[in-house]
This record gives C-alpha cells, structure tokens and sequence, in this order.
C-alpha cells in the first residue's frame, strides 16, 4: 500500500491548479507575508521530497543532505563571485551537489542499512571543514570562516524568488510523481521490500539505490542554492549544520514517510513552526524536538498515514509495516 | 599529547560503540547524554563544592537510572515500529536536551575548573596538562574494566550473547528487551565517566553535544562498530590526526585531517581498521 | 554431448570452521529436471547461495552454458538467464501479487510496462494466482506466496530454474496440481534444479536425483535407484541430527 | 475508485492545513495602516551561542523604547502628535539560515516600519541588511568593528538602506571627520596602552584570531600595524594564531609561542574560544606580559564562565561603561540603565546595552527629523543624524558607518561578590575618564 505505483493514475488536475493558484498569488495581492511562508514551505517540501525518495523509498537513511545544501549555496556564491549570472549559478550548484553525490557514493555505498547513515553524516562535517579551510576567491575578509556573500542578492525581488521556488518544488514533485509512478519507482519499491529478492529478480539495487543518491542530490542543491538567493550570504557553519537534517526529517516524519503528500503537510507544520516559535525563544526546538519523539511513538506514519488509516477500509496493511530486510 | 587525547576520545566514544554492537543502534543522542553527566557534575561543583570527579558518585548512578529508562519507556517501543524510528527518535532527544540545557544553564560556555585543571607536568621537555594525563589513564581503567565485565558477570554475558545474536540469545533464555535496557544503562555509566574528563579538558556550552557525537562517531568508524579495543585504538588514531594535522598542515586543519582518516578508512574498510 | 546448462565443478565452501559444500561436482543438461535432496543442513541452500553469487566459494568453478559466472552479482545471473526461488517466499510485501511479478518481468526480462502486464496476467493464470492479483502479498497465505514465488521466477524467462522447495505445506490434494505445473513448466524448455523434501514430488518431476550429506555428494542417479542407495537410508535414517 | 477518493481527500487536506496556518499567523489581523505605533523589528539570537552577547544588546533595545514610550512616543511631524513605539525581536536561535527567513518576517508578518539592531555577528547583520535592502527599509544596526563589515558591504551591497555603528579597527576616518582624533580607532587605543609599555618587553607578538569576519578583519589590519611599530607578529605570514571556531587543542600555536618567548598575546575571537586557548596557554606554562583578548574578554558572564583566575589582567576594548558621560532619552542617565539592567537580570555591566540603546536613540532622531513614518525620508534623514547618544556622538559617514569612541579596559579582582570588575585602565576621551591604573605585567598567582 505504501508504494502503489498504478494508484493515482490521473489525478495531475488538483496539482495543476493548485500551481497555477500559486503562481498568480504575487500578482493577485496576497499579503506578502504569505509569500514569504510560502517560499520556505516550497524549499522545506523539495527538500523533504528528495529525502523521502531516499529514506522512504530506497531504504538510504541518508545525514548528509546538508551537504549538498551547502555546495549548492557555495556554488551560486562563488559563480557570482567571479562574475557569472545567478541562473548558472542555481544549475551549476544542482551539477556540482550531484556531481560530489558521485564521489562520496564511492566509500558510502560501500556501507548498507544503518552504516549507510554513520557514513553520511560524517560528510557534512567534512565539507563544514573543509570550507572553513578554503577561501578560492576573494581577499583576506572573505571566505573561509568569514563565508562569502551571493552577489547581487539584494536586486533580486521577492517575487522572483518565490517563482523560482515555487518551480522547484513543483518540479520536485512531479519528480516524485513520476518516479513512483515509473518502473524505477516499482524498482524502489521492491528494493525496499526485499533487496535479496530483488536482485535476483533482475534488478541491479545499486545502479537503482544509486541513480536516487545522485538524483536526490541534484534537486536538494538546487533548493538550497536557491535557499541562499535568498538569504544573500553563506557561511560554513550553518550551511553545513545538522538542523537542516533535523527540518528534513521532521517534515517527512510528521507528514508520513513512504507517502507521496506526507512531506507536504509535514513541511507546511514545519514552516508554520518556523515562524510561530520564533517569538517564544528557548523553547521553539525544544517543542520541535517533543513533537517528533510523539509522532515517532503515537503515529508512526505520521498525519497523512494516519489519515489514510482513518478512510482506508483495508486497514491491515497499513497497521503492519513489511519487515524489513537488510540490503 | 595526541595520544593522551585519544584516549578521552575512545571514552566518549565507548559507550556509543556499545549500544551499537548490542542493539544496532546508532545514538545520535550519545554526545548529549555525555553533556548531561558534564553539567550535573558542573551543577554539584558550583553549588556544592564537590570535586568532579567524586561527583562521579553520583552521577554515574542518576546516569545509569537515566539510560534504563529511556531505553525502556522509548526506544524499545521505538524498535517494534521500525528500523529508521529509534534513529529518529534518538535524534528528537537530542535536540531536547540540548533546549533543555540551554534553559537549565544557559548558553555560556562553562567549564570544569578544580584547582588541578590548571596542572602539568613535562615528559621530555613538553608540557602535559595533568587532566590529559588523567583522561588516558582512566579511559585505560575503564577499557579493562568493561572488558573484564563483559567477560565475567553474567549480565556482561548476557549482553556480550545478545550483541552476537539476537535470536539464538532469546533461545538460550535471555530476555533481549531487559538486557538491551541494560547495556544502554551502562552505555550511560561510561557517558557519565566520560562527561566528566571532557568537561576536565574542554569547555562546553549546550551545543557541544553535536562535536562530542560526530568526535565519538570518527573514533567508532575507525574502531570498527562494536569492539572494544577496536575503540580504544580508534580514539588514539583520531587523536594521533588530529594532533599530527595540527602540527603540520596547521590549527585550522586537524579535525579536518581526522575526519578525512575516517572517510577513508570508512571507504576502503567499511567494518573498520579492526571491525572483522 | 551437449554443453551442460550448468556445471558445478569442485565447489567448496567454509562459514568459520564448517565445511557447508565440500569439493561438490555436477552437470545438469539441457532440459534435465534435477532433484537435489539431503537431510536438514547438508548444505543445499548453500549450494543454491553459491551458484547464484549471494555466496563467494571458497574454491571450485561454476559455469552456466560453458561461461564461468562465479563472483557475477545475482542480477547479472538473473539477467543470464537463472532464476531461483526462496525456500521462505520472499515476495515484495507492499505490492500486490500483479505488481511483484510485473516487476521481474521489467527487471529480468527488460519489457515494457505493458508488455510485462501483459505477461504477468498470464503467467497469473498459468499458476492459478488471477483472483489474487490486487491483493497486497503481506496480506497472502503462504501456499499463495509459495505460487507467487514461482510466478515471480517464471516472469524473468528464466532458462535454468533453480527452485528451493515448492511442495512443503501443501496437501496431498494440491500436489497433482503443483506436478502439473512443473510439467509445464519443463515443456516450456526450461531446465530445472529442485530441491524438494515431499517424495511424491521428487519421484514424478525429476529424471534424477542428487542426495548430499554435509556437504558431499554421497549418491546419484534415477530417482528409483537413489531411494534404495544404503548411503541415502543411512543419511536420513542413521544420524536423526 | 476509492484511491481517487483518497486523492481527493489528501490534496483537500493538504489545502486545508495550509490556509488555516496561514490564516492562523497573526498577520492577517492587517487593518487600516493607522500610525497607532512606530513598529520596530529586530532577529537575534535569544538562544544559542549567541545569546550571552545579545542579552545586553536587547535589554538596551527594550530600555530605550521603555523611555521614549514613557514620553510618549516619538513626535512625528506629519500627524502632529507624538506615536508609541513597539519593538519585535523574534529568536533566530543563532542560526543564521533562521535570520534571512526571520528578518523577512519582520517586514512581512511584523509589519515593522524599521529595522533595529543590537550587536551581533556580521552574518545575521547580513541578514537582516538583505531583507531591509529588499523592503526599502531603513535598518539602523550596531555592527562592531567597520573593516569586516565594509567588506561586506561591498560584496554583498548595495545596501542602501543600511546603517551601521560600531568602531574602527584600524582604518582612518576621511579627512575634516571629527573623529579623526586618538580614541576612535581600536589601533590607536591600543597604542595609547602599547606604546607605554610595549618598550618594557621584547616586542615578540602571539597573535590570534578566530576564523570569522571579526577575527579575519582583526588580523588582516592589526599585524601589519603591530610589524610597521618595530613588534615581530610570530609566523604572521602563515597565519599562525587563526583557527576555526570550534577548536579544542591550540597547543601547537601555544607551543611556538611559548618557544619563542612571546611577551605579548593579542588577538580577536570569541569568549569560549579564547577561554580554551588561555587555559591551554595556563597549564602549558606560557605567562605572556601583556594580554589583550578583544572580544572575548568584553562581558562578565563570558569573563567568569572560563573559571579561575584565568580573566585576571586581561585587557579588551571598552565598547560601554556605567562611568560615560553622555545623555539617554528622557532623564535616563548611563548609571541608571546600569543599575535597571543590573536590577532585572541580577549581573554586573554588560556593556552592550549602551551599544543597543543608543540605536533606538538614533532612529528616533532620523523620525524626527523626517517628521514622516516614509521609509526613504527617513532614509534620507538617517544621513543626516548628528547626535550625542548614551553611546557618544553617532554621525555616518559616506559609508554609513558611524565610528563611536572607545577605551581600553582591564579586568581586575575585586572583593564583591561578582569577583571580577571591568575597569577603564586608558582613554582618551574626557567623557570616558579612566578609573583604574593599569596592571603591567599581568598578575599571575
């Protein structure tokens, strides 16, 4: 049930309007602070989106998304820095994210089930290193510890911003769409059910496991390049930091893992975290931390499983989760 | 000196090397866990006078108290549900002590300062802080002490079969949920020790947690998850780099030549230097 | 004389200080059913581990149409043309029974989406499995999921099929059937390697019978003659551990 | 058809969550924009690594609203009548991925008319410089040092609407600046105390710096200066002293300066930072004579936190002082929001709150003079301000940046029950007299 890759065969026209209600929000007046709400749901929802593909769907409980957060954003830095548009900017740090996806597949998927995650996570706090040692462009000031700023963010108007990443997220989702809908998505989903079988079923579980790796990296940096549009400046510390896991993970947890819409739903409460708790200081992660022990514990498949539970009439396959088998 | 180091490092990291040989689990809490026997022992240093260490009296105790139940009341639940769940929830843990931390004793950075904080002593013409001294040798006492436990108690056993296997464990009649409680409590007892020789050496603020874990993670990775000695040996490689790097590359480069060993220890040997 | 479909040459393998297989040889003919029989632990899964690269041996050779496929991953070896089932059904539990066989009739056999719905009905049909085609497999019973472990197999085209045990658990009236298939199975040219405990079974669907005891071959030949090898009565009579 | 059912109920649920959170935000209690208050925004970090640094700077923020609200507000010419001022600080918990979204909400949700900062780290000021330049809104800040945060500027600019205070490190005001005077450079502050006794050491020099903006800037400026003196910076040419602020083990740097007798440590860097490698430096023997730890070494609670003797004689700039003379808002003096901050948090000084305080005090004459709530008239009148705050004289010049006056401070061991006393050892201004001889060398037990 989790995965029912001919469920939904049509069902495109919800999506489509809600786009294109979307996209008209800027022109339409809304409140501006809507649109500000909304551009961190649209990178949260990519974000999680690509996580779920990889946590919820291959089995790769990956810690290093943070990783290609930050290269994303360091990459649209840097091109501006030496004069390059802020587009190139955007694709290059998508190539480069996937491109470092390559590399570290190399040692990481060497690593299966739960050492998969102890290698990941060392990543990001290698490249957090790394780029504390590194300054390729600029002067003394810049770089390294002192991180750098994207040129030219300030011009960039709100709107585009959201435009840009309200297409990302639509994009990540129609990825998702596709993919589960796609024989890669069948593929995953016996993967996750049983690797053993799987491959000898004909499927060869690396080149599928890695193709996500690679794909997933692709889209979280361009999400986090166009996070750091946004932000206009970009420094090691917190581009490589672990609270973009903990954002990750508690969206796709409290939305549902393995669901389609559970990252969406569980973004929009994030988000909605986000900027409620901010007035409350001190105790805003300590309430994100207590929430995702409860959901873990109470409702596992988080709110969307728990809502399909509650209209689904074939309710065994929902209660039981398929033992999963170590790849 | 890099040595000496390795040796607090292998002790952060025993406890987390444990819990995952036994129950496959990794505790991203882990660093966190040690920070709170840190702070207890900062709390009864500033408003009771007592030396840290001997505050261990205590402390190891509450730790130990502390682990069963979370064990017990969370992450057993957690394991029924899935294999991802206890990770998760793990990490939901983390981050409320590090709030909770954060509300109890602020954000400042404190550190443990007993008069012979500040001691040292020369071997061959270089200056050795005496806590470094102390946290080697008593990463060495615990190493053996762990050992000798695991070999001789019938708890140490028990918890030595269930980390082999799990199910030929509960044939032979063990009750795999009391004895993972157990190992985590005494996961928990090695945090303690190990929170009070970190908060000896290094200040701390409620956020060192994360740089205790990802220390203690290196240390495990290069061990090889689950060994002893592996981790003993683990730590004083990691130490070693780090020192090493620092001497040669520069200050700024010695956690990055460590972790660097690790990721390509982790490459060419995923079951580490001494995993089998 | 043909090349063999497949060929086990001087196999041996160790776990520790156990000897699992120990300096196994044989031949299996185009279009030949063997049985692979012995009593529990000597060795068979094992044997079957090993030919389809789950297990490395430790030395020996294994050729599939005179070409050496020791150390290929098992989806290289599915690709070749092997299938295996499991002795436990491992079926993909989320998916439905349709869904488990389209996925091998897209992996191992390289068709189309349609072409392998296609496909998977009727291999569906062939063992009897249609009115459960939505059904989720968590949701099956394990003399359904023992079929569906077949049907799975059968939609990769397999030329050599290497199955682990089909009968267990059924009743003496659904054997004739599962024969049946068998039958059909082999007429469809693909050659069989059977591991198999029900007696009924061995006898009727093999043309020969290899027994292994701790690792060895001890007897081989028709499945008459085997039953009244000494060795064999001793191998399951002799020792009851 | 069930699964369509599900379809539809999952993506009307989906539109249903995301209104009712929008719904639920506060904003939408958007009304007629009556000037019933002046809304002043401001993110920092409450919690977090940062959090001991902005408790002074809020408090001063809070204190200085209290006191224009206790006149009634600010006059604005435009309506004829004096409006209130509110103040939002919203919690980007240290992070700075927070501050873009949180400086964003501000000027979205919070409906802030300008942007207010106490000090904080150059990234959240980049920030919030950001989102003020993508409003059009006028953002009055308290930068720290000018090199760092001028180099910034200029990468990331323009930022037009960006006005920062802090002081210089070491680079000149333009000419016919009155500033261009000792007492308002970090440098020439310094000299006043180095040049008095540098001539007793050997002028061998440990300099040291966090890897951040503050430290870099520090760093780029200061060891050339020290080497144009006749002091010798050891291994100034491979950055010897700069590590990452995470460092544990700073043994390498101590050993070569210990190795080559170095008289004096300087440096930038934070509190934790610094504390670590001073104890290092303790218990590795290395007893330099002159130790300046700017940064680190400004508030009491960092100062305590390293435990022992370790503050004792260290010396720092000093940003703020009880013991300044100059004017707050109404009949609020220097002492008396001393002795407020010292009765609601139970602390010593913290000597950002002046820092903090006197940012209100600037936005509140720009409004005034504006005589409008019109973001770019105030803007325009921003550059216009010359004012003496409870900081010293603020006025910006052609980089927007308002040099205040500075001292130089030391720590010395007192019989109260705080233990530690900050106190000016050398100044050069009259408003900020010295209260304190200096200790040369530092005291050890």
């Amino acid at each position: 049930m989790k995965v029912n890759p001919f469920r939904l065969r049509g069902g495109l026209a919800p999506l489509l309007i809600a786009t294109v209600l979307l996209a008209l929000f800027p022109l339409i007046g809304v409140p501006q602070n809507w649109l500000l709400y909304l551009f961190l749901f649209f990178i949260y929802l990519a974000l999680a989106n690509m996580w779920n593909w990889l946590a919820g769907y291959c089995g790769l409980i990956s810690l290093c998304q943070p990783a290609f957060i930050g290269i994303g954003g360091y990459t649209l830095a840097l091109m501006t820095w030496v004069g390059l548009p802020i587009w190139q900017g955007l694709i290059a740090g998508a190539i480069i994210a996937a491109l470092f996806a390559v590399i570290i597949s190399i040692p990481v998927f060497r690593l299966s089930g739960i050492y998969f995650a102890v290698g990941t996570l060392i990543v990001p706090e290698l490249l957090r290193l790394f780029f504390l040692n590194w300054r390729p462009v600029g002067g003394l000031l810049y770089g390294k510890g002192a991180g750098y700023a994207v040129k030219g963010a300030t011009t960039i108007p709100a709107t585009d911003i959201y435009w840009l990443t309200l297409i990302i997220c639509i994009g990540s989702v129609l990825m998702m769409r596709f993919i589960l809908r796609s024989n890669l998505g069948l593929g995953l989903a016996a993967i996750r059910d049983n690797a053993s079988s799987a491959a000898s079923s004909g499927i060869n579980v690396f080149k599928l496991k890695f193709y996500s790796f690679v794909g997933s990296a692709a889209i979280t940096g361009l999400a986090g390049a166009a996070f750091y549009i946004q932000q206009g400046f970009i420094e090691p510390t917190s581009a490589f930091n672990v609270r973009w896991t903990m954002v990750l993970m508690l969206a796709t947890v409290i939305g549902g893992v393995r669901l389609e819409e559970g990252p969406a739903v569980g973004a929009i409460i994030v988000v909605f975290l986000h900027f409620l708790l901010a007035r409350y200081g001190g105790v805003s992660l300590l309430i994100q931390g207590v929430i995702l022990v409860f959901i873990m514990l109470i409702a596992p498949q988080g709110i969307m499983g728990s809502v399909r539970r509650a209209l689904s009439h074939r309710t065994p396959h929902l209660r039981r989760q398929p033992a999963r088998t170590r790849g | 000196m890099g040595i000496l180091l390795g040796g607090l490092y292998s002790l952060v990291a025993l406890g987390l090397s444990l819990v995952f040989g036994v129950m496959k689990l990794i505790n991203v809490a882990h660093g966190d866990l040690v920070l709170m026997s840190t702070y207890l022992a900062f709390s009864m240093m500033t408003s009771f006078g007592l030396d840290p260490i001997l505050s261990l009296v205590i402390g190891m105790p509450v730790m130990f108290v502390i682990g069963f139940a979370i064990q017990r009341y969370l992450l057993n639940r957690a394991f029924k549900i899935s294999m991802e769940a206890p990770l998760i929830i793990a990490f939901g843990i983390s981050i409320i002590l590090q709030n909770f931390y954060q509300i109890v004793w602020t954000p400042l950075s404190r550190g443990l300062t007993p008069s012979y904080a500040m001691l040292s002593f020369s071997i061959g013409g270089l200056n050795v802080p005496l806590v470094y001294g102390l946290d080697f040798a008593v990463s060495l006492i615990v190493m053996l002490a762990l050992r000798e436990f695991m070999k001789r108690t019938y708890v140490g056993q028990a918890i030595n079969a269930a980390s082999q296997d799990r199910g030929a464990a509960q044939l032979m009649g063990i009750n795999a949920n009391r004895v993972y409680a157990f190992a985590f409590a005494i996961a928990m007892v090695l945090a303690a020790i190990a929170g009070v020789f970190l908060g000896l050496t290094f200040p701390f603020t409620p956020q060192s947690g994360v740089s205790f874990l990802i220390i203690a993670f290196g240390v495990v990775v290069l061990g090889g998850l689950g060994s002893i000695a592996g981790t003993f040996i683990g730590g004083l490689v990691m130490g070693l780099a780090q020192t090493l790097g620092g001497y040669f590359i520069g200050t700024g480069a010695q956690m990055f030549v460590a972790y660097l060993i690790v990721f390509i220890v982790l490459g060419v040997r995923p079951q580490g230097i001494f995993g089998r | 004389m043909e090349t063999p479909v497949l060929s086990v040459a001087g196999v041996t393998k160790h776990f520790g200080g156990l000897t699992a297989v120990k300096n196994f040889s044989f031949d299996v003919q185009p279009g030949e059913a063997i049985g692979l029989m012995g009593p529990n632990g000597a060795g068979k899964t094992t044997l079957v581990n090993i030919i389809y690269g789950i297990y490395k041996p430790d030395s020996g050779k294994i050729r599939f149409r005179g070409s050496n496929i020791g150390g290929l991953s098992p989806h290289r070896i599915c690709h070749l043309g092997i299938a295996r089932t499991y002795q436990i059904p491992q079926p993909f539990a989320t998916l439905t029974a349709l869904q488990n066989i389209i996925v091998a009739a897209i992996y191992g056999r390289g068709l189309s989406r349609p072409d392998a719905e296609k496909t998977a009905h009727e291999i569906l049909e062939q063992l009897d499995l249609s009115p459960k085609k939505n059904t989720v497999t968590l949701d099956m019973d394990e003399v359904a999921l023992k079929r569906l472990e077949l049907a799975r197999v059968l939609a990769t085209r397999p030329s050599l099929l290497l199955i682990d045990e089909v009968a267990a658990g059924l009743t003496e009236e659904e054997l004739p059937r599962i024969l049946e298939i068998l039958r059909n199975i082999r007429q469809a040219g693909v050659t069989i390697l059977l591991i198999e405990h029900v007696m009924k079974v061995m006898t009727e669907a093999v043309d020969r019978i290899i027994v292994m005891d701790r690792g060895e071959k001890i007897a081989e030949g028709n499945p008459g003659d085997v039953m009244k090898d000494r060795k064999v009565i001793e191998a399951y009579l002799g020792e009851p551990e | 058809m069930k699964r369509l059912w599900h379809k539809v109920a999952a993506v009307g649920i989906i539109l249903v969550v995301l209104v009712l959170s929008l719904a639920a935000l506060p904003s939408c209690k958007s009304g007629p924009q009556a000037p019933s208050e002046i809304v002043l925004g401001t993110t920092m970090g409450l919690t977090g690594a940062a959090a001991g640094f902005s408790q002074g700077g809020a408090f001063g923020l809070k204190a200085a609203v209290e006191d224009i609200n206790k006149l009634g507000g600010v006059y604005v010419k435009e309506y004829d009548k004096r409006i209130p001022v509110k103040l939002v600080i919203l919690d980007n918990e240290s992070d700075p991925a927070k501050a873009g979204t949180l400086a964003e909400d501000l000027l979205t949700t919070q409906k802030s008319d300008f942007l207010v900062s106490p000090p904080q780290w150059p990234q959240m000021i980049a920030a919030i410089a950001t989102a003020a330049e993508r409003h059009k809104t006028p953002f009055v800040g308290f930068a720290g040092p000018f090199e760092p945060n001028q180099a910034l500027r200029e990468s990331a600019g323009p930022w037009n609407y960006t006005w920062e205070s802090g002081f210089h490190i070491g680079a000149p005001f333009t000419p016919g600046d009155f500033r261009n005077v000792p007492g308002y450079t970090m440098m020439d502050v310094w000299w006043g105390f180095l040049d008095k006794y540098g001539g007793q050491t050997n002028k061998k020099v440990g300099a040291f710096a966090s890897d951040d903006p503050d430290g870099r800037g520090w760093y780029g400026a200061f060891t050339p200066a020290l080497q144009g003196k006749g002091y010798t910076v050891l291994g100034a040419d491979k950055e010897l002293g700069i590590a990452p602020l995470d460092t544990t083990d700073f043994t390498p740097m101590i050993k070569q300066w210990k190795d080559n007798n170095a008289e004096l440590l300087v440096g930038n860097a934070p509190a934790p930072w610094f504390g670590t490698l001073w104890r290092q430096a303790q218990t590795q023997g290395y007893r330099p004579k002159v130790v300046i730890a700017e940064k680190a070494a400004m508030l009491y609670s960092d100062v305590t936190a390293w435990g022992g003797d370790l503050p004792w004689g260290i010396a720092a700039l000093v940003e703020w002082v009880p013991t300044i003379k100059a004017p707050g808002i109404g009949d609020t003096t220097p002492v008396s929001l001393d002795e407020r901050w010292k009765a609601a948090t139970g602390l010593p000084t913290h000597q950002l709150v002046g820092s903090g305080y006197c940012q209100v005090q600037i936005i509140i004459d720009a409004i005034e003079k504006a005589g409008t709530l019109n973001k770019d008239a105030v803007n325009a009148a921003l550059a216009q301000v010359d004012l003496m705050t409870i900081r010293g004289r603020a006025k910006y010049d052609q980089f927007q940046f308002s040099g205040f006056p500075i001292a130089l401070g030391q720590w010395f061991k007192v019989d109260t029950a705080a233990k530690w006393d900050f106190k000016v050892i050398s100044s050069s201004h009259d408003f900020y007299p010295a209260t304190a001889e200096p200790m040369y060398p530092m005291p050890y037990k």
